[in-house]
């Protein structure tokens, strides 16, 4: 294992280090329990929005605190699901008497992580409403399983529930916003390689010299199902193909499109994939109104990527033009 | 042997070292149909038990066992986190204000911590979760003529519960977003219970 | 080799068809020569701006053209400079009468072709201006070889005389401004990982398990030497001490402090890194007043980083902060 | 054989089939101690150059070098597209509007190329580059009683001007980087020159 680390159990809090140090101006961070929070937390009146989960996914979510997205964000430990007492202090911190929003992926730890943390914040008076992200169709479903996973859909709604919370929107609408949001977005995630935790050492799987991996989520689980490496325009259609199915987006549509890359995949493969992607759904009539390219929820080193959809309405894309001012997105202002 | 504080506070260390010595084998159980963490959560977690129970006296066994519950509640996340907390936690308040308890007492608080377990995590038997150690060895307690048998049957049952989690197909917990390919994998949760059991036998017992 | 592209010799191609479909409303692509210009190109009165490269090091350059930094952008054959009718067809592209300052990385092939373009775009009428960049102090300069590489600084200079010229400043200000950027600006990289490009399908060096490699190029070039992996805060040591020591930098000076990825790191890894190179640069007086953080000079996937630190001017500073908005960085607008 | 337009032409074709075969060498040798693309560059040049040849007829032999040079110009990009580039327009210009030339107008020519080679790339002999295959070519072409002899004896000098390049440190191109780490490796653009002369003796010679 090769990384510019200083040892594998002080990643988290040195690369907190690290953010304190290059956005100290605009991002505070407590290093015991873990978070980082809008230097100008609370903000009076305004929905706090709360968010967490294992590091490794950089920038997502530290890097998406700031005006117009996140209040605050706690980090677990690589591809660990952070601990009530981090999401509790982050709460209480972005407290601005309007109430606080979790926003949640959906995965056993980080929501049960997140339903003590509410219990908590509401036994402080403080109150909490979460919103559930699970767009991964690779995942099956049932009334019987954890159900689908949550993976790119979560960068948007950060983005799009930060714009309504700037505008003062209350609690109740920023979460039904949230819940929208995620009703109408499906992502599919693929990779080439694998990663390799800090902790552990070892590859997350093991793949051939020509071998992709479909299906993968963000911790370096297996995928579905491996197959034979393919071309960008056949791996477009293998992700975008299912998604389209799944909600199903319809000719017609106004879609974001969103070409994620897992970390350590290069921006001109991104586009290469985003080509594919636009042509896909310009066969199906299918609208984009909107699009985002780069590593924005990643997995370490892994090489690959995800596509994610998010059906659109006017007050999305409103809030999804409305400026924002983090390290990861940046615009407006 | 008898549960109190102390044999409690042994148990305690023993499963530490447990965690500590099968970090790697769960790391690698976690890698297959999860995502590799679950022996660093646990001995991390166990870890930072070991600090509190150290830093502080504990009035009796059901104090030990918050304890602990608080600490991995606080420092291991994921899913082992709130899952062993909540274990830890219930126990602990079913042994707490007690001197000592008998077999009976000691099952009571097993399956405490069990109900607490599946309230949380909403996991069957058969859906290849530490629920598949927890549940067998909890039925074979409650078997026993007395506390020695206990420990070593609950062990018993444990392994095998654990290993009967090689064939299921994962329905709880990340397992499950692999689908049939979760089959042929032990479980890396069971797993740990299993050795929560075994330091107990060696705690408690004989 | 394995790589999200459907053919060795349509990347390049492809990517800009990426870039057309995903940016069009910005950016203008012309396929043959191969260019992306600003849609509202040329800006009358304005300077142009006009550099290149290889691709493989997106965002640079392509990613960086709009307002407040390029105004055209000629990419290459992966790791090959683009040729003079590229960049003789973005010269005129981006003329709005006040010249064209062509900005050049010291690289053989990247100056040679540049010349011809600027004696083409000459003899055309139009004024063209060149500033090359060789901040690389991992390569030995004398008389008698090609010098330093231009790295780092180039992304800086880009976005400093970026803001210069939509500030209506002269071809002679930009220029000369461009050349205080690099006289005042020292680069240094290191790989672990190498990148394979499609063309070749090889690694472009081999490394131990335990090897890293200190001065490498842009280009998959090996470095200057290799030795056995170090922490974080020995790298940032080994990168940031001669950066330091050549200028040299002082106590008291004011300093940009760029932390870039090679394109395979995690972005958790560049914060541990920026970290270190914040203490480092504290223990010496050195004070960071700008920073940038990300994977904006890469080499494909190669997993590495690379230190640059540029000593600011209030010029600098203010150009600097200047509004950009460009798919690769955007602030202020 | 005459130095005319045909021959020419059929050199260009043979010099491009040796690009294409021995791309994959030129590639490895520029991986060495360069960004690995000169065998790529140097195939995809002569490959649109043929595909300008044969789009359009050519003049005369100073035609034919014109348009490959434009060609490789427009298509190679890098160091070897100016500088092969210069080098064919260069003897290009010396042979233009020439029906044939004999030895003295053929060696003039590559005078008039490695002039212009030198004086886009300021490299000198002994710096790794391409100049250390044509300085002793061109040096040995001076030498020869007639054309036949120039053309092997130029196979031979540049063959050994190549290997030439082996020990030195190179101070001009990519390689220059690498400092002490260039020496012992052999220099890519030296070897596609050789290569040059190789398609130069097969077309022109016999
Ligand atoms: N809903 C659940 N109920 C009971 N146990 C569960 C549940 N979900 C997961 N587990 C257990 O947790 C273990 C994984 O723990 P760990 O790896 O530490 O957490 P994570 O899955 O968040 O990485 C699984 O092997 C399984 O035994
Ligand atoms: N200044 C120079 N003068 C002459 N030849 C040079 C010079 N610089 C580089 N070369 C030649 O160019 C070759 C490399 O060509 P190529 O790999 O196609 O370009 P690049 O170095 O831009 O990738 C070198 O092997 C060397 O022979
Ligand atoms: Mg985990
Ligand atoms: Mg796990
Ligand atoms: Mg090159
Ligand atoms: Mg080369």
């Amino acid at each position: 294992m090769k990384k510019l680390i200083n040892a594998p159990d002080a990643v988290v809090q040195d690369a907190l280090r690290g953010m304190e140090a290059a956005h100290g101006d605009r991002l505070r961070v407590s290093y015991d329990p873990a978070f980082v929070v809008r230097v100008d937390a609370p903000v009076e009146g305004k929905v706090g929005l709360v968010s967490g989960g294992g590091s490794g996914h950089e920038p997502m979510h530290g890097g998406f605190v700031g005006p117009g997205m996140l209040d605050a964000a706690c980090p677990g430990e690589v591809f660990t699901s952070p601990t009530p007492d981090q999401m509790e202090a982050a709460t209480k911190a972005v407290n601005g008497g309007a109430g606080v929003l979790h926003i949640v992926k959906n995965y056993t730890g980080d929501v049960m992580n997140f339903d003590m943390a509410a219990d908590l914040g509401r036994g402080e008076g403080i109150e909490v409403e979460s919103v559930l992200t699970n767009d991964d169709v690779a995942v099956e479903d049932s009334l019987y399983t954890a159900g689908r996973r949550g993976v790119g859909v979560t960068v948007l709604l950060e983005k799009i529930c930060g714009g309504a919370a700037e505008d003062r929107r209350s609690l109740a609408d920023v979460a039904e916003l949230g819940r929208r949001v995620n009703a109408n977005g499906r992502s599919m995630g693929m990779a080439l390689t694998p990663c390799i935790t800090p902790a552990s050492g070892d590859p997350s799987f093991e793949l051939g010299d020509n071998e992709i991996e479909i299906g993968i989520g963000i911790h370096g689980e297996p995928g579905r199902f491996r197959e034979e490496t393919r071309s960008a325009a056949e791996v477009a259609e293998r992700l975008a193909g299912p998604i389209v199915d799944d909600l199903p987006f319809n000719s017609g549509d106004r879609v974001l499109a969103f070409v994620n890359g897992m970390g350590g995949t290069p921006l001109i493969e991104l586009y290469v994939m985003y080509g594919e992607v636009a042509r896909l759904l310009g066969d199906r009539g299918i609208q984009i109104e909107r699009n985002l390219i780069g590593n924005y929820i990643t997995s370490l080193e892994m090489q690959g990527c995800s596509i994610t959809l998010l059906r659109l309405d006017d007050e999305m894309i409103r809030y999804w033009d409305a400026p924002v001012d983090t390290p990861g997105l940046r615009w407006g202002v | 042997m008898p549960v109190n504080r102390d044999t409690v506070l042994d148990w305690m260390r023993r499963f530490a070292g447990e965690m500590a010595e099968h970090r790697a084998e769960l790391v690698r159980l976690d890698t297959a149909i999860g995502d590799g963490d679950h022996g660093t959560n646990m001995d991390r977690g166990m870890r930072k038990a070991l600090e509190r129970l150290d830093s502080a006296d504990q009035a009796d066994a059901g104090a030990v066992l918050k304890t602990v519950a608080m600490a991995l509640v606080s420092t291991v996340g994921g899913a082992a986190g709130p899952l062993y907390g909540t274990l830890f936690l219930q126990m602990g308040g079913a042994l707490a204000g007690r001197d000592e308890v008998d077999l009976d007492g000691y099952v009571e608080a097993w399956r405490k911590g069990l109900q607490g377990v599946q309230t949380r995590g909403k996991a069957e038997p058969g859906d290849k979760t530490m629920v598949d150690a927890l549940v067998p060895a909890v039925d074979a307690m409650e078997r026993a003529p007395d506390l020695d048998t206990a420990l070593k049957e609950a062990v018993d049952a444990a392994e095998r519960g654990t290993r009967d989690t090689i064939p299921m197909v994962a329905r709880k917990g990340r397992a499950s977003y692999l689908g049939e390919r979760s089959r042929g994998h032990q479980d890396p949760g069971a797993t740990s219970t299993y050795y929560l059991y075994r330091s107990a036998a060696e705690a408690l017992g004989g």
